[in-house]
């Protein structure tokens, strides 16, 4: 890998560039934060960034550390109650892209933020599904970011919080959605992408200084290439000037790193 | 009818063993005071309900105030985990946790419910997840005009809901602005509602005629309490203290430092 | 995404011959300019839908430009009837129109489940009322938890919402306060919107966090018509031309007195 | 009849009187509004007035014209959507008392404000519902004010807008309704209310100067009259001058009368 930069910030930057000044993202906190705002900071500066806490159009100074922070408010166009913001705002159709963790996801990117082991006497109990449920189905197309591993990229989810794929092919229209789903994976090593017909997560493009055998062992299944693989372009100066500039006033604002 | 009553009272005439409590607060105006003479007046076997259970949660299940939970996302924001709910749901301490789990679309909306007086609220939700093999609250309802099937989740109706607010007036309308949550749903859904507040005014003034206001007769106890929803924030009055919340995550990794700090913190201490 | 266009522009990229229009402002903010824009451009067989057929559907009505009306309440609020309609009605002039008739719970539930993306939307609502051997659309739903028979109505989503606001800021951001009747969701819930306006401004100047602003990306069109909501009025900028709504009554009792006052006052004169 | 004030006066009074401190009202337009003021402005200063286009405990210093005045907004603890107030605060159970006017009105208080006439092909084509049927079934109880003619309180409803008490007895309970409905009605000759077995509107007060007779005749039914029917106390200077001075405030500022 080269240096001077992290794959973290790789990670973020390759996701920011996936995002447009027409888009309007359902974000959520950690690195969807930073990749929306490192977007809207540098070539996508008419994004709209709504967060569940009810914030529309928001133009946080330094990334939040909780969905519903001060900042977020105090730099939106406008704050609405948190059932208008399910009801209206993401339920009603209005956001292109959402934003998406995951402490598992399959291939089909399936997403599990509830429990490892047993529903009923877990392991490790997650935070849960929080708002992923709906913008996995109700946004017009959901970006993941996930570190990539075998315990996050997993062959078998232990439970399905957040619908993706599915079993793949067809099986979201089967269910009666009409949004487009899980379109791009950004991970710490690579960007996949789920295959046309399958919807199978295929790997599109490697970041610097990451090999293909790189992928196939951090990975939970037999992990597929596209034909013609992409290198991803490495961070530009201007863009980890603008994210390193970011997380800087972050930790400032926050005492302490976010 | 709203009245103005120290918040010792407030709890004491509105929460018993055994209720229903929704303490609502969406990172913003979460009513920690409240939470915490909760736990100084012993009270046993509740039913919280919360979007997500913050800090407050973890210490009132830690405390052992709570017999179940209906939540959606339960998680210390942007540090980690609630050390003390998954204790409870992993290991039985300080006793089981029964768990109803839904999404915050599913929560929001069963508010939604509630408020609007309404048996149950449809909404396009839980396509494909597996949340609803797990939680029997979660049904089908179907379009008499589309045919479509959607889902279906049952109002929350709790026996208490409890907010922070930034002020009430003399007559006990209470203004919240700022990031409003589900605070004006939980209230209008709930049997009786609590509200702390930074302070009594004489006016209210509303920055504009669409503030939400909470009018003095749908609710039933005003307490002022300065600095309510500290650790988390009031807008216009104090931060968030997020140096805490990153604390909280070693305080509640241990049972015994848990207790000893709640001992210290909350038992010793009233308002 | 919004763009600001002349009045004549927006209404003629965005209202075609059939379309069903919703028109919206309760009392307050009623576009009317948009309304006569719609009468100049000689449009035909609308389905027009609006809580409060106010004067403003009556001009369109008896204007011809309306094969159906959908309401819950059509008079010339605190002066009588309203004759154009009326005359439709019981004596199919100029043309026979079709009413589709709701309460104003339902009306304003069905705008709710076109915002919210539902197909329909439950109430509590027409216990024992005629409304609904009048009208086939309104049905039952069943609760699915208690079992509890309700009444359901489905989704408003209108080709086309009109409202008036105070302002927008030169992205298209829209503004609007005092009463809002059911205007947010008349937007939302439309597959196009138009938004008219008192005036551009550099910054919406919300008054508070929580007024009720329409992002550009929520809005297709909007026109500066400073005046726009006149005889109705704009919170801020100008009164209700109360004198006006009593004489309308005069004004439009009789045909020919009607449609020399359309000649007049709407078709020769461009905003 | 005694002279120095109007039988409207007489009704619009009667109708304050049943109000107290503690209530919230659902306010018409009209003389449900000028009695909903009239008793903010004398005996119960601390009633709460809510008028369909989303004010709450408004306290206006003219009677409004239209449900959606200025007025109404500028002087109110806050607004709402109009949505939400049906929805939370009508819908949710949260109005004590709500108030009816009525075209026409039968024996059980139910009411008709759609149609004179067949429905298709009306003689008169009345305003419509509005949030009439609603209010008659979501407030704690509903009070009626209409003019005591032989063409308003009718025999039978040319259409039955708003439920009251259907076919009486309990025949509101058989629908569902848990609240009590129509308790009162206020017209400017008499008082009625419900005989609690059969719901049957029953005449328990006349106004000064009106004679059973008067009521007789111009009642489209048989009108029953209460044992020990009351003489309903003039009103008195106070609430004249209060109602008088609303009146004549509405006027200048509507420029016309109200």
């Amino acid at each position: 890998m080269t240096t001077g930069y992290s794959p973290s910030e790789m990670m973020v930057v390759a996701a920011s560039r996936a995002l447009s000044s027409d888009d309007v993202c359902f974000v959520g906190i950690g690195a969807p934060s930073a990749a929306c705002n490192l977007a809207r900071l540098t070539h996508a500066p008419g994004i709209s960034l709504v967060y569940e806490s009810g914030t529309i159009d928001t133009r946080p100074d330094v990334l939040p550390l909780s969905i519903g922070d001060g900042e977020l408010c105090a730099t939106a166009l406008t704050t609405v109650p948190v059932a208008e913001m399910f009801q209206y705002w993401l339920q009603g159709g209005r956001i292109t892209i959402g934003f998406l963790g995951a402490a598992q996801l399959d291939r089909f990117a399936n997403i599990n933020t509830t429990v490892i082991g047993s529903y009923d006497r877990p392991t490790v109990r997650l935070p849960g599904g929080g708002g992923a449920p709906e913008i996995a189905s109700a946004c017009q197309e959901t970006y993941v970011i996930a570190r990539h591993t075998p315990r996050v990229l997993v062959g078998m989810l232990d439970f399905v919080t957040s619908f993706g794929h599915g079993e793949g092919g067809d099986h979201r229209r089967r269910l009666g959605l009409t949004t487009r789903g899980p379109s791009l994976v950004v991970t710490d090593l690579c960007m996949l992408r789920p295959d046309d017909e399958t919807k199978e997560l295929t790997v599109v493009s490697l970041h610097e200084g990451v090999d293909p055998a790189d992928v196939e062992e951090a990975t939970g299944w037999p992990v597929r290439f596209a034909p013609g693989v992409e290198r991803t372009p490495s961070p530009t100066d201007d863009e980890l000037t603008v994210l390193r500039d970011l997380h800087r006033r972050t930790e400032l604002a926050h005492g302490g790193p976010a | 009818m709203a009245t103005i009553v120290p918040l010792q009272e407030a709890i004491a005439t509105t929460v018993a063993d055994g209720d229903t409590v929704a303490m609502e607060g969406f990172t913003h105006l979460i009513p920690f005071a409240a939470g915490h003479e909760i736990i100084r007046q012993g009270r046993r076997e509740l039913t919280l309900v919360r979007m997500t259970p913050d800090l407050v949660y973890d210490q009132l299940i830690g405390a052992g105030c709570a017999s179940k939970l209906v939540f959606s996302w339960g998680g210390n924001p942007g540090v980690g985990s609630l050390h003390r709910l998954r204790d409870a749901v992993e290991h039985d301490w300080p006793g089981p946790l029964e768990l109803e789990e839904h999404s915050h679309a599913a929560m929001a909306n069963a508010y939604w419910a509630g408020a609007a007086g309404l048996p149950f609220a449809p909404l396009r939700g839980y396509v494909g997840s597996d949340l609803r093999d797990v939680n029997p609250r979660i049904a089908e309802v179907t379009c008499p005009f589309t045919g479509e099937s959607l889902a279906a989740v049952p109002a929350l109706r709790p026996d208490v809901a409890i907010i922070h607010a930034q002020r009430a007036d003399r007559d006990g309308n209470v203004l919240l602005e700022g990031i409003v949550g589900v605070q004006k749903e939980a209230v209008l859904a709930a049997a009786r509602a609590v509200v702390t507040v930074e302070e009594i005014v004489d006016d209210l003034a509303a920055p504009s005629p669409n503030s939400i206001v909470l009018p003095r007769w749908a609710v039933d106890a005003v307490a002022v309490v300065p600095g309510g929803a500290r650790p988390s924030y009031t807008s216009g009055y104090y931060d968030r203290d997020n140096a805490f919340y990153r604390a909280w995550d070693d305080i509640s990794r241990d049972r015994d430092r848990f207790t000893a700090w709640i001992a210290e913190h909350v038992r010793r201490e009233a308002p």
